[in-house]
């Protein structure tokens, strides 16, 4: 079966997040003056086969600490797993 | 049967078809020559203009015709180069458009077997208070240097220039220049009958469907609209594609190469087929797609990027696979050479479009324009020095003066580009020429970017010849020969004889030029439409000259002066 | 002395290095291709170079620092081998754990290439040993994510270990902020593993190798390494 | 009233995504066979002021327009308006 996989990876709190800002200060100098904060990560999409939805969510964890996460500076949250 | 009109041909055009068709032709044939047809690909208001242009000379090795001019650059080495404009996409999408516009250029020096060593770019953009322009200014070099860096060739120098006329129309000019031993040349013209046509790189997808016709028409107020032709790059696999052309130039591979620019397959295999003088019959189904349910016109008309298209050998075909298998590209035999002179695309076996080869890129007819002296010129002339007010602080007019947009320095530009990879940039931006050496034969490369548009519009013959004198004159201060200049004709519509008169001058003014400084021109591009629904452009060409100087003692840096020394005024 | 210079697709500094290392110090160099799993039989020094490897897709240098190749070169730098990452070369080390730390998008987010200064802060590594200590050198940058970023107490980790070489600097050696091209915390522009045997720099010193090109400060590293290797011999 | 908004912005369907297509093979060659694809996109999360929750919605579609989105070549989601 496939599975598609949907995917957060975004900067932790405490690391300085230059691009957000920067998006948040563009915004500002649009008009936007209601902007209090903007953080930038990514979204990542995956299609995996895999005979169960438990399986592909633990694959793609695994994918996660491999590859797609650097620890050092990002977090993650699979948002869905769906057939 | 479709309307040839919304194909975008003329009546005359239309007719010429069916005449040498003998037949009505059908709607897949339709939809490419209009593209084939349009003032992007075929040159039909410029051609008979641009013979005036000297184009031979002792150092001419290749010129126009092939995808880039070829220039001897001593001891079996040539510089390879030519300028090219993507005005109209870097106006709708500035960072794609910059972005593809370099890759482009790029590809058209790789497809002679070069390696590209340096760009230059020309950037026109409006008035620089003006939010559109801040906008355009910042995607397009953030585009151009987000293609060229990644690609691994520096920018070693441009030009930049601000007038409000470019306020609709920002221009985006592209130059490159290879590197090449003589004896790796590879030319598109020289497939035989017997061989393979291959599409090495990326896969085909929708981008940019017709975004050559797109290219020759006016920009519309809805631009919105006019967005789904803008193609994306992907630097990184043309990075892999120089690669792996200059593996397989190395490992003698290539037959023939052309790049896919505008109009895609089509333009680029019609074309090596009728300059090399041979049929081809292409296999649609077989081309690698990125999406579904692509007609075989989108297909032939696709301008995805980072595509070339080979003439291999039918014995090298697995060589060839391998080396675009390391380089991790897409490798696929789309068809065959055949003799003469038909160009066949068949979709699942069946004949889908039929055309000589020679029809194709060659027929169209031209057009000759009305002409006519724009009345206001003497008005143009018209100024007093009396009618300027008296600054009243004249250390703040000059500190004004040097700070306004169009003298300030250009830093915040050339800082976003590497101008060092490679490791040959003798010198880079921020001087008059820049300077490349060419590390096999110690030899230095000097290349220089040239506009002057206000000039051309108060004298467009006057203006022309200025715009290519300057930029000998500074090649020849750092001690440089000229071998010859590539250029790019920016216009409005030629359809307006005042401005079409301006066109014909400049290019008088530019080749007479070139005929007495005997520098000849090998390579070139027109870019004409660029006006909108309330402004048009200022007659801009560009020029890009390239010279050579012998050895590193030979070459006169600028801004090496120092206390004491004597200052000469020299010449007329 | 025997160099290997590994090519990752997107690599495009990797024949300037090895320019740089025939050149200068008349170094024997290959190139392999990051798909190899060896390396080469008695290699003395590894340049990662610079480049968009993998494009920079995802983060810069993460592919990369998952290929085939980085197998070997880790076992090869555990034994002492000597292993140098440029630009590029530095995000992938970073990014395979061979060095601490993460090059963050640079602080105005837009590339930039300049020459740059940089001070020395150390002479006792095998790359940096014809250098003085507080010598001020000019190497080229360019890059759009140079900014070194550590938790601050990783940072002070690596403060108290002495890891930092080369930090940015103005031509007088201050060292401030408005010298600081890219925002990198304490202006780092280079470290070395705790063991030594591993640089890992943004600047170019391949780029500075040549009079011709504008400068050779960068040549003296070549000629460290060689000079470390004659000393030492092979590991 | 602060609200937090979360956004997803993707390339469209028919726009080649290099990005993703490097990763899906990064991932095949680190030895996940079971990735079909991969597509990478934006994670955006904004702090901003709003008196209702649809007024907040309706300003990031607007900010999306103005700067958020390439519409050329993107497409977004606004997942959650919370409070
Ligand atoms: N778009 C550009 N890209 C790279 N270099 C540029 C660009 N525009 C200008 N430069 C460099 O900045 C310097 C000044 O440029 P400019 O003012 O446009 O030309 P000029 O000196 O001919 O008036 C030149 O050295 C040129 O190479």
């Amino acid at each position: 079966m496939t599975f598609n996989v949907k995917l957060l990876v975004y900067p932790k709190e405490e690391v300085l997040d230059s691009p957000g800002k920067a998006v948040a200060g563009s915004l500002l100098s649009l008009g936007y003056s209601s902007v209090k904060n903007v953080r930038i990560g990514r979204y990542i999409q995956l299609l995996i086969n895999s005979d169960t939805a438990e399986e592909a969510r633990q694959q793609v964890e695994k994918m996660c600490d491999d590859l797609l996460v650097n620890s050092l500076i990002e977090e993650f949250t699979i948002i869905s797993v769906e057939a | 049967m479709m309307d040839y009109r919304l194909a975008g041909l003329r009546q005359e055009e239309y007719e010429e078809i069916k005449r040498v068709l003998g037949r009505e032709p059908n709607e897949n044939e339709l939809r490419i020559m209009g593209v084939m047809w349009s003032e992007h690909c075929s040159y039909k208001s410029t051609k008979h203009l641009l013979r005036n242009f000297p184009t031979t000379g002792e150092k001419v090795i290749l010129g126009p015709g092939e995808n880039a001019g070829v220039v001897d650059a001593g001891n079996g080495w040539g510089a390879a180069f030519k300028v090219e404009s993507h005005n109209h996409p870097s106006a709708v999408a500035p960072y794609q458009g910059a972005a593809t516009g370099v890759g482009g250029i790029i590809r058209d020096v790789l497809a002679l077997g070069a390696r590209p060593a340096a760009s230059m770019d020309g950037l026109f953009f409006g008035d620089p208070e003006n939010r559109r322009t801040q906008t355009l200014s910042q995607g397009i070099v953030e585009g151009v240097g987000g293609y060229g860096n990644p690609v691994g060739v520096p920018t070693v120098g441009g030009k930049t220039v601000y007038d409000s006329c470019y306020t609709d129309n920002p221009l985006v000019n592209a130059f490159n220049l290879g590197l090449v031993r003589l004896d790796q040349l590879v030319s598109s013209k020289t497939a035989r009958p017997g061989l393979r046509v291959l599409i090495l790189g990326s896969k085909t997808g929708r981008d940019g469907i017709a975004g050559a016709a797109f290219a020759s028409a006016e920009l519309s107020d809805d631009t919105k609209s006019s967005r789904p032709s803008i193609q994306i790059g992907d630097p990184f696999t043309e990075k892999l594609l120089i690669e792996a052309c200059l593996e397989l130039r190395d490992k003698k591979l290539i037959v023939s190469m052309q790049d896919m620019g505008a109009a895609g397959i089509t333009s680029s295999s019609s074309e090596i087929a009728a300059k090399s003088g041979v049929g081809m019959i292409l296999h649609f189904d077989k081309v690698p797609l990125r999406e579904e349910g692509m007609t075989p016109w989108e297909i032939a008309l696709s301008e995805s990027q980072e595509r070339m298209l080979l003439i291999v050998e039918p014995e090298d075909y697995d060589e060839v696979a391998a080396v675009a298998s390391k380089w991790g590209l897409d490798c696929t035999d789309i068809g065959e050479t055949i003799p003469g002179d038909q160009y066949t695309i068949l979709w699942n076996s069946e004949v889908v479009a039929q055309m000589p080869a020679s029809l194709i890129g060659d027929r169209c007819p031209s057009i000759h324009w009305p002409s006519k002296r724009p009345g206001d010129l003497e008005k143009r002339w018209e100024f007093d020095l009396e009618d300027l007010p008296m600054p009243e602080d004249f250390n703040k007019a000059v500190l004004d003066l040097v700070t306004s947009p169009s003298l300030r320095s250009r830093r915040w530009i050339y800082e976003q580009y590497d101008q060092m990879v490679q490791a040959n940039t003798v010198q880079g931006p921020g001087a008059p020429v820049s300077v490349i050496r060419i590390k096999e034969t110690g030899r230095l490369i000097a290349m220089t970017m040239e506009s002057d548009p206000w000039k051309c519009y108060l004298d467009p013959y006057r203006g022309g010849a200025e715009t290519v004198a300057r930029s000998i004159r500074a090649l020849a201060v750092a001690g440089a020969t000229p071998l010859g200049l590539t250029d790019c004709l920016n216009f409005p519509s030629p359809e307006k004889p005042e401005q079409y008169w301006e066109l014909e001058e400049v290019v008088h003014g530019m080749s007479d030029c070139c005929k007495n400084l005997e520098c000849p021109v090998v390579s070139g591009n027109v870019s004409l439409y660029n006006e909108s629904s309330t402004q048009r452009i200022l007659p801009t060409p560009v020029v890009g000259t390239v010279g050579v100087i012998d050895s590193p003692d030979h070459y006169l840096r600028s801004g090496t002066w120092q206390e004491g020394d004597h200052l000469f005024l020299v010449g007329a | 002395m025997k160099a290997c210079v590994v090519v990752f697709p997107g690599s495009n500094c990797d024949q300037d290095v090895v320019y740089a290392l025939r050149h200068v110090v008349q170094a024997t160099v290959e190139t392999v291709w990051h798909k190899e799993k060896n390396l080469p039989a008695n290699t003395d020094l590894v340049v990662l170079p610079g480049g968009y490897s993998y494009g920079d897709y995802l983060r810069t240098g993460a592919m990369a620092a998952r290929s085939p190749i980085m197998d070997a070169i880790r076992e090869y730098s555990e034994k002492g081998g000597l292993l140098l990452g440029i630009c590029n070369g530095f995000q992938i080390l970073t990014e395979a754990g061979l060095l601490p730390g993460v090059l963050l998008a640079n602080k105005f987010l837009r590339f930039i290439c300049s020459p740059c200064y940089l001070k020395v802060e150390r002479n006792d590594t095998p790359f940096t040993l014809r250098y003085s200590k507080g010598q001020i050198v000019q190497f080229p940058i360019a890059h759009h994510e140079g900014l070194f970023y550590l938790p601050e107490e990783d940072l002070k980790v690596l403060e108290k270990n002495n890891q930092v070489v080369f930090r940015y600097a103005s031509r007088d050696g201050e060292i401030a902020e408005q010298h600081n091209p890219n925002g990198a915390l304490h202006h780092i522009a280079g470290i070395t593993n705790e063991k030594g045997n591993i640089l890992g720099l943004m600047p170019h010193p391949e780029r500075a190798s040549e009079l011709l090109l504008g400068g050779d400060d960068g040549a003296v590293m070549w000629q460290s390494i060689k000079a470390w290797i004659k000393k030492e011999g092979v590991r």
